[in-house]
């Protein structure tokens, strides 16, 4: 039975694809300002009933039953005790003596809206659960999990401290951070995993449709929440874990957590989310 | 929107919603003839808690039934966005009520909370429960030493598209 | 696209799939089927679409040929391959086709 | 190490409202973990709250109520800086106690 099913979609997957290739017009430079444009027109034509700020709550902006379990939810929410992990954590200095304080601009308070920037030494996205990683290593601290708890205690912190600011991603006059920023676009709207779906496919096309007993989020402020306090997982997650775990409910190999694509599809995110409110930690079904 | 074939693969998330799961671990099943306990404001209830049925687990909690009534106010979502965290939360307009429990009836034990209301203390507790399917959550109320109850189905299924 | 092209597809690769009817398998068959299997999907990697369902039906392949069923592993190995160049497949032609979804 | 309850008591009028969530794993005795096996049951059993030595509100609680547990219930009585005293006990004999100001 099992290998049936294997055979059919791996041939629905071939039939579904264009047989001839699309005539690629002349690669474009890609205009992201139009391109962030578009992508909230689309999502505020799509609800016309919704604020743009109301984005930034994903699935509980689509659905008033939903809506009243977070609310009840928020009164006193379950990432209260990974908040206080965070803040703790952030003010205990590293056997050094520094902390990350010292390895984030404003002490590292009230900045999470300008994350994911692009590093023009390194030529690449840097994310902000890799500039902790990367502050961690640079005193002679041993990195965290990108997927676990302590990470995701310290970016709900972060994030706290810069709730309802505006997302401010800004992408440099360098091709190479076009390139980054047209490649997270790629890999948004690119189908993969057995299942050939793509990120556009749930959060673009069917936002607020059910999927089982989850409401789809829409891709506008999408990580705004982040992160968040998954009842699903009976835990934190990071923007990495829900990448991944994303990949592998399509049965698509998760890549390495805060692999390229990923840090330049946080990138493309962020962006076509920019004026958006921050509003992480958040809590999710 | 195509949803996944059935027949995927078994879903690795080990959460207690995989109904599939549950293994009905042996609890040692209760003996017939349940002796109703007193007035619910001694010790931890330990047979209404291991009792299978709402029904048992009413009789060996209160010694007595419930009546369907609209004093009884019982909030809980249509469709749980997560069976592992399902608000619900029961108030009531009775006169002196004494205690309140909150019963999940396919659970593998039925009881999930009960609450002690001395004199002094509102009718009326919220919290969070976990559910292991559809099913009735059943809210009951002793109030003057009579047992009043509110029902009410809850639509609970895992998420995602299965992995 | 046309009806004719796709039932093309479709039976190229489910005669890829079939298993061969003469005598049962050897270990050698296995070793065969395997490599070209796990060629694939390497290649499918390197493309960055790897599918789960490639890796589970490689290890099966693997787990059945330890058990000495070699006929069961060449069958595995087969449609591990048939899967892998399915997602090769799917990774060369969204190179272009993600175009169509993408928000104007 | 820092408590495991957290507690917002206010009161308005003559009336306090409680919200309290406490960090625990609520394990069922239901779930397996990574390797298949059985997690045994580890819930709190039973959550007790005091204002002026007398008990306001006392939860029996079993393996269905969901990790790090929240209630919320009101009672008659208490005043802005009063105590109200916390605290649980679970079925591996556990406990925690803390007592809270009313805001």
């Amino acid at each position: 039975m099992r290998s049936a099913i294997h055979l059919a979609s791996a041939a629905l997957a071939l039939a579904a694809l264009a047989f001839t290739a699309a005539p690629s017009a002349a690669a474009e430079t890609p205009d992201p300002t139009a391109d962030a444009k578009a992508f909230q027109n689309y999502f505020t034509q799509k609800f016309p009933k919704l604020k743009l700020e109301d984005f930034v709550n994903g699935p509980y902006s689509m659905n008033e039953d939903m809506h009243k379990q977070w609310e009840e939810k928020e009164q006193f929410p379950p990432y209260d005790f990974s908040l206080d992990l965070g803040k703790e954590m952030f003010s205990k200095p590293f056997k050094n003596g520094k902390s990350y304080a010292d390895c984030f601009p404003n002490g590292g308070i009230g900045i999470r809206q300008d994350y994911p920037i692009f590093d023009q030494k390194e030529g690449k996205v840097v994310t902000l659960e890799l500039a902790l990683n990367r502050c961690r290593e640079a005193n002679g601290e041993a990195p965290f999990s990108y997927v676990k708890d302590e990470m995701a205690a310290l970016t709900a912190y972060m994030a706290f401290t810069s709730r309802g600011k505006p997302f401010d991603i800004k992408i440099p006059n360098d091709p190479r951070a076009l390139e980054a920023y047209q490649n997270g676009k790629r890999y948004f709207y690119t189908r993969r995993g057995q299942l050939n779906f793509s990120c556009a496919s749930c959060h673009v096309q069917n936002p607020g449709e059910r999927i089982r007993a989850e409401i789809l989020a829409p891709a506008l402020g999408i990580l705004n929440a982040m992160p968040i306090y998954r009842s699903e997982w009976g835990g934190m997650g990071t923007i990495s874990r829900r990448f991944t775990t994303c990949n592998s409910q399509i049965r698509g190999v998760p890549l390495d957590p805060q692999a390229d694509e990923y840090r330049d599809l946080e990138y493309y995110l962020s962006y076509v989310s920019n004026g958006l409110p921050i509003s992480g930690p958040g809590a999710r079904p | 929107m195509r949803t996944t074939q059935s027949g995927f693969p078994a879903t690795r998330r080990l959460i207690l919603q995989g109904a599939g799961m549950v293994a009905l671990v042996g609890l040692g099943n209760l003996p017939f003839g349940l002796t109703p306990a007193f007035a619910a404001n001694d010790k931890y209830p330990e047979d209404a808690f291991k009792a299978k049925s709402d029904a048992d687990a009413i009789k060996s909690l209160y010694g007595k039934t419930a009546e369907p009534s609209d004093k009884v106010k019982l909030d809980a979502p249509e469709i749980a966005e997560n069976g592992a965290v399902v608000p619900i939360s029961v108030s009531s307009s009775l006169a002196d009520v004494t205690s309140i429990s909150i019963l999940v009836a396919d659970n593998p034990n039925a009881l999930a909370a009960s609450y002690k209301i001395p004199a002094g203390t509102l009718p009326s507790v919220a919290n969070r429960l976990k559910m292991a399917k559809t099913t009735n959550v059943i809210a009951i109320v002793e109030a003057g030493g009579k047992l009043y109850s509110a029902t009410k189905e809850v639509k609970v299924t895992v998420g995602g598209c299965g992995g | 696209m046309s009806k004719m092209a796709t039932s093309a597809l479709a039976s190229i690769l489910l005669i890829a799939g079939a298993p061969s009817v003469r005598a049962a398998s050897s270990e050698a068959d296995f070793k065969a089927a395997y490599a070209a299997a796990e060629a694939a999907n390497k290649q499918a990697g390197l493309l960055r679409d790897q599918w789960t369902t490639t890796a589970a039906t490689v290890a099966a392949a693997k787990k059945a040929a330890d058990s000495g069923d070699f006929d069961a592993a060449v069958a595995s190995s087969r449609e591990a391959e048939a899967l892998a160049k399915a997602s090769i497949f799917q990774a060369t032609s969204e190179k272009e086709a993600w175009k169509a979804l993408e928000i104007r | 190490m820092a408590s495991t309850i957290r507690v917002r008591a206010t009161s308005s009028g003559d009336t306090t409202e409680v919200q309290a969530l406490i960090q625990h794993p609520m394990d069922s005795g239901y779930v397996k973990d990574a390797k298949g096996e059985l997690i045994p049951p580890h819930f709190i059993q039973e959550l007790t709250f005091e204002y002026d030595g007398k008990a306001v509100f006392t939860a029996d609680w079993g393996p269905a109520v969901s990790k790090d547990p929240y209630v919320k219930f009101a009672f008659k009585g208490g005043k802005k800086g009063d105590d109200l005293k916390i605290s649980w006990v679970d079925n591996k004999g556990q406990s925690d106690t803390t007592t809270a100001k009313i805001q």
